[in-house]
């Protein structure tokens, strides 16, 4: 039922493919496809015309349905911030609540769409439009299991980094159109932000490039798959032919992948603004940012685009490092790519959240001494590290693999047997202090009351 | 492991040579965490605050001049409306100097001990709700909105417990001169006693979520630092002074009503200099309001333990007509000492009533404190120096 | 330290002027100074280390009535150290009211003195910053003294209610 | 007409138009939006090239990057945006006579290359895996000058922008 569905998604999705605005002749398939879907249903008109028509439904349905994954996440955001704030989160509108942000957005489109008289109006109108295109063209990219992906380009994941690097524009351009200080110092903040913060981004994907040495999406995850059988099945399980392994994901691949996913991780939650680094939109210090003049429908289109970027972030997340939309289980997917690619994202999109409702916020200029005396070197070791790793090992083998998952589990061991061994032996302020490195105290306070509490009730 | 803070420290004597023109913002009155109808001016170069001009008065309700045309008790309610989070102390403060003055009258035999011993439990309750949404907006202040929800839903049990006792959740108007309005209702004890149990663990589980949380450290600690000079020099009390490392708390230093029965600590900030904590930083000028609450929850204790002494619960007196003189009285409020001066000719009614309230004293160190800090860091201020405008206006 | 110390202190140290001592009939014992000499006293009084008032704790004007051609000035003052306290007055005309300012002393007087000069309209000379503290800027009149008319109209609007 | 066709030629039009606002528009955040649009267009022009990674680059740097910068820029000089940009007589015919010779010059250039024509087959598999090649390989030393440069001119901004003194005798 799903895989039909899928399939039929594809029909309409795979026209939008890049290819198709080429002028190209039998180069790329997906504009074969297209065509053929024209001259097929619409060959009474003229063949470009069909294809511009078909094109433009296909861009109407995507437009229409991805933006129900954002109405997901702000529930999820909701009732997830609510799970930990010992609250219930909305349960008013509909069953447990479900509808509430179907109302919250039928609320905003109703408002009143305010434009401060002292704005720019043209650009105040504009900026949310280029924030939202951007947030939904990266989607274009993202494979969503082996049939659903509108376009697989060579340039895969540089083009998602190219559309998502354009949201800064978006954000200072909204920011100084709004004509107040506090929108102004959202946007400045984001535009240090996210250009600081693209860089480690986009090196740790390039880790991912080495080891993979291609840029399209499906190649990526392709070569996520079965590196360590070698298409052959390892073991057959009540028929189900088991081929990949979770130590064929990106991230146990090599020790520098790993570390690289970390860095990759922590800065996408900079690049998508949320805490503890939403220093553009931190409500405590500028009100509410960049989007702080607006109301009504423009502030929904923000805020959708950010739950879209969220997503997106995460998906790339989950399709370069933890195997895209492949399960571990035989290639005719046992259970759909997109279920799976949707539970490692929304995995991602919880920790997300549960970073959000936990941790303070970063002051600006620790903001940046993250990104540049941490992240950036980090990434930068990551690269020459997987070099030297693909010099050694040019084809995945049971060797490297084995070795770089040794190489992992010993240095998680470690961290962790550093942080718990040495715990008990500090004093007080030495706990407080490395409780602030770890948080490894909050475990040991936890688990102390824990103790008392139950030995009590014995 | 990411970094010692030594991020904080640099910036202590960090000093950016200006590249551009000076903005002017105005934060507030209507900002987020400016906690109330605060209006800072705020002079930057980029992120840099060159100079915050605290503009008070949004809030100012002619409290002193009210107080010159109203009888001594028709007083009390004006004071809920001073500091709104800790009501009872305020009414506490002005009863106290009313007392005082009173007590020069051979007639006014003094508050009966039952009534003492209410206006304690009432005190210190209405200082861990005080305390409680402190450390909430502390946080949220910093970024982080879950120990806001936590606080408000702990000190909305505290808010129970006192419409319990006295119909009312914020302004009470409970402590009255002479005692308190009413006697406890059925069961209150045994409530008060279910609720601290259930605290007094909390109490480490937001240190564990918030203070001693890596980001807030980075935040908080050796920002804005306001040592033991400058906190006496601009009159800081509370735990404003006692973060600065001074041991200096009426309630063992001066004991009024009957605080000299209590066995109870005074917490004060303390150099880590592992985590950089500096005396009189953000971070211990909120430390110590995490430390004290637990010290209110033992003198609740010993008031539930010790047994409440029967008797009248206010003063056998006709009418509040303290003889001609003037006082000035001090009472150990969560924000600090609340001061009243009261000058009386013998009628029903103060010639003047000045109160000094301890935010109007600490915000005032807010422009020395700022300068040179960044915006977030102003936030942090705020927040940790714990104002309420209502109490700075009057 | 006693009121009644200081004040023999206070008296050696300034000889010539006409510092007086309150003691009878109040609950409190208060030191009278001359406006003029309030700054210097002040700075006395907390520079000295056996008084060491290093904390000003209440600064009030005081109009008792309408009828009066004086107001007061008092002000609290209290050491931290040696836990002594002390109350200072200093008697004012209501016409033209000027008295030193003791903000070099302690620095929360900045904000007393401003709270003063709004409510009461005493000028302190050399205060760094001498504007409306509680009332807007633009404000006519000093509201807490007993004589105050209250405007009919501020802004535009109707003032009583 | 062929719609690529039509899609190559609104692409130009775009382009060109967009580029004459970016220098007719008087508010300089509206150029740097202009100028968005133009960087946009060129990329979209190099896609019609096959040249699928140069536009990706064209993006990132161009409007993700020196875009970006540009509008930071712009916003640090907040409030002098309606400066009279009008220009002197001396400055139009002189800024005239190198705009004219530019142009020559560009004229030229177009006028003297020898453009590959449509037969020319480009590798389906894109232009990333070749320019990879080119710059580890032919042009590796440049590429290395080039970055070295780059290097050189970042620390020098740092040095120049960010001026710290470190003040002992502030407490």
């Amino acid at each position: 039922m799903v895989q039909q569905l899928s399939s039929q998604f594809l029909h309409l999705t795979s026209l939008l493919s890049v290819e198709t605005v080429t002028p190209s002749e039998g180069s790329a398939p997906g504009g074969n496809w297209a065509q053929a879907f024209a001259s097929q249903f619409l060959g009474f008109l003229p063949g470009w015309i069909g294809l511009v028509l078909v094109m433009s439904v296909v861009a109407a349905v995507f437009v229409a349905v991805v933006p129900l994954v954002p109405l997901v996440l702000v529930l999820m955001e909701r009732k997830v911030s609510a799970w930990i704030q010992d609250r219930v989160g909305p349960m008013r509108v509909g069953p447990w609540g479900l509808l509430q942000t179907l109302a919250d957005g039928v609320k905003l489109i109703f408002k009143e769409d305010l434009i401060p008289p002292q704005a720019d109006k043209f650009l105040f109108r504009f900026a949310p439009y280029l924030i939202f295109t951007c947030s939904f063209a990266v989607f274009a990219a993202i494979p969503f299991s082996q049939r659903i992906l509108v376009s697989d380009l060579n340039i895969g994941i540089f083009y998602i980094i190219s559309i998502s690097s354009v949201v800064a524009i978006g954000v200072i351009i909204a920011g100084w159109s709004s004509n107040s200080k506090w929108s102004l110092f959202g946007a400045m903040r984001s535009a240090a932000q996210m250009v600081s913060y693209e860089i480690p981004i986009g090196l740790s994907i390039l880790t991912v490039i080495m080891m993979a040495q291609t840029m399209s999406m499906e190649g990526i995850v392709a070569a996520q798959n079965g590196a360590f059988a070698e298409g052959e099945p390892i073991i057959t399980l009540l028929g189900v032919e088991v081929k990949g392994t979770i130590l064929d994901w990106m991230i146990f691949r090599s020790p520098f992948t790993f570390l690289a996913f970390f860095v990759y991780f922590l800065s996408s939650i900079a690049e998508v603004n949320r805490t503890p680094f939403d220093l553009p939109e931190a409500e405590s210090e500028l009100v509410a940012g960049f989007h702080t003049e607006y109301s009504g429908m423009r502030f929904a289109v923000f805020f959708i685009a950010e739950y879209a970027n969220v997503f997106a972030v995460c998906a790339i997340a989950a399709t370069l490092f933890l195997g895209g939309w492949q399960g571990i289980i035989d290639e005719d997917q046992f259970i759909p790519g997109l279920l799976i690619i949707f539970g490692k994202t929304f995995l991602l999109v919880f920790v997300m959240m549960w970073i959000r409702w936990t941790l303070p916020r970063l002051r600006v200029d620790q903001l940046m001494n993250l990104c540049w005396k941490y992240l950036i070197p980090i990434s930068f070791f990551n690269i020459l590290g997987t070099g030297i790793w693909g010099l050694f090992f040019r084809e995945d083998s049971a060797l490297s693999i084995g070795l770089s998952f040794l190489i992992i589990s010993l240095f998680v061991v470690s961290i962790l047997g550093i942080v718990f061994n040495s715990f008990g032996k500090l004093k007080p302020a030495d706990q407080t202090a490395l409780a602030g490195n770890i948080g490894a105290a909050n475990l040991q306070k936890l688990k102390t009351t824990w103790n008392e509490r139950h030995g009590q009730q014995k | 492991m990411l970094a010692q803070s030594t991020a904080s420290e640099e910036r202590k004597f960090l000093e950016l040579k200006p590249f551009s023109d000076e903005m002017v913002v105005s934060m507030g009155p209507q900002h987020p965490s400016t906690h109330g109808v605060l209006r800072l001016e705020l002079r930057l170069d980029g992120e840099i605050v060159r100079e915050a001009i605290p503009h008070i008065g949004y809030l100012h309700r002619c409290f002193e001049k009210h107080a010159e045309n109203l009888s001594y008790q028709q007083i009390v309610p004006f004071t809920d409306r001073m500091d709104y989070i800790a009501a009872m102390n305020q009414n506490w403060g002005f009863c106290l100097a009313v007392e005082e003055l009173m007590s020069a009258d051979p007639k006014f035999a003094g508050v009966p001990e039952r009534a003492e011993y209410l206006r304690v439990l009432a005190g210190e309750l209405n200082r861990i709700a005080s305390h409680l949404l402190a450390f909430g907006t502390y946080g949220m202040d910093i970024g982080a909105f879950t120990p806001f929800l936590y606080a408000f839903r702990d000190r909305e049990k505290i808010l129970l417990l006192f419409e319990k006792l006295c119909g009312a959740r914020l302004t009470y108007n409970y402590i009255r001169v002479g005692g308190v309005s009413r006697d406890l209702p059925p069961g209150f004890l045994d409530d008060v006693r279910e609720f601290i149990d259930y605290f007094e663990p909390k109490i480490d589980e937001y240190n564990a979520l918030l203070t001693n949380n890596k980001i807030f450290l980075e935040r908080t600690v050796g920002v804005a630092i306001m040592d033991e000079a400058m906190a006496i020099s601009y009159g800081a009390t509370g735990p404003n002074l006692r973060g600065a490392g001074r041991k200096w708390d009426l309630r063992k230093d001066e004991p009024y009503s009957i605080y000299d029965r209590f066995d109870f600590d005074i917490p004060v900030g303390e150099e880590i200099p592992e985590a950089g904590a500096v005396l009189g930083d953000c971070w211990n000028r909120y430390k110590v309001r995490m430390d004290e609450m637990k010290e209110s929850v033992k003198i609740i204790r010993q008031v539930l333990d010790g047994g409440l002494p029967d008797g009248p619960i206010v003063a056998a007196m006709k009418a509040i007509r303290p003889p001609a003189g003037e006082v000035f009285s001090r009472s150990e409020a969560p924000r600090g000492e609340l001061g009243f001066y009261i000058v009386s000719d013998g009628s029903v009614k103060p010639v003047r009533l000045k109160a000094k309230s301890p935010c109007f004293c600490a915000l005032s160190a807010l422009q020395e404190l700022s300068r040179g800090l960044m915006i977030a860091d102003i936030i942090a201020i705020i927040g940790s120096i714990d104002i309420v405008m209502g109490e700075v206006d009057r | 330290m006693t009121t009644q110390e200081i004040f023999s202190r206070l008296q050696s140290k300034f000889e010539d002027n006409d510092i007086s001592i309150e003691t009878e009939a109040v609950l409190e014992p208060f030191i009278v100074v001359p406006s003029s000499l309030i700054a210097l006293i002040s700075e006395h009084l907390c520079r000295e280390s056996d008084l060491a008032f290093d904390s000003l704790q209440c600064l009030s004007g005081v109009d008792l009535s309408a009828s009066d051609e004086t107001m007061e000035i008092v002000y609290h003052l209290f050491s931290m150290t040696h836990q002594h306290d002390l109350t200072l007055k200093v008697i004012v005309p209501k016409v033209e009211p000027h008295v030193p300012t003791v903000e070099h002393v302690w620095k929360i007087a900045n904000w007393h003195e401003r709270e003063v000069y709004d409510l009461y309209g005493v000028v302190f000379d050399g205060h760094s910053d001498l504007r409306r503290i509680l009332l807007p800027d633009d404000w006519e009149g000093h509201p807490m003294r007993k004589d105050y008319k209250e405007p009919e109209i501020y802004r535009g609007m109707k003032v009583p209610y | 007409m062929d719609w690529t066709q039509t899609l190559f030629w609104f692409f130009f039009a775009m382009t060109i138009g967009s580029a004459v606002f970016v220098v007719t528009v008087r508010n300089l955040v509206h150029a740097a939006f202009w100028l968005m649009i133009t960087l946009f267009c060129v990329a979209a022009l190099y896609v019609f090239l096959k040249a699928d990674f140069l536009a990706a680059t064209q993006v990132v740097v161009y409007v993700g990057g020196i875009l970006v910068l540009v509008l930071f820029g712009v916003m640090m000089t907040s409030g002098k945006l309606d400066l009279n940009l009008k220009l002197e007589r001396g400055q139009m015919i002189s800024s005239g006579i190198i705009s004219i010779a530019l142009l020559a010059i560009l004229f030229l250039i177009v006028r003297r290359t020898n453009w590959q024509t449509a037969e020319t087959q480009f590798d389906s598999e894109g232009t990333t895996s070749s320019i990879g090649e080119a710059i580890m390989g032919e042009f590796l030393l440049p590429f290395e000058v080039v970055s070295i440069v780059l290097l050189i001119a970042l620390i020098g901004a740092v040095l120049i922008t960010r001026k710290e003194v470190k003040k002992e005798d502030a407490a």
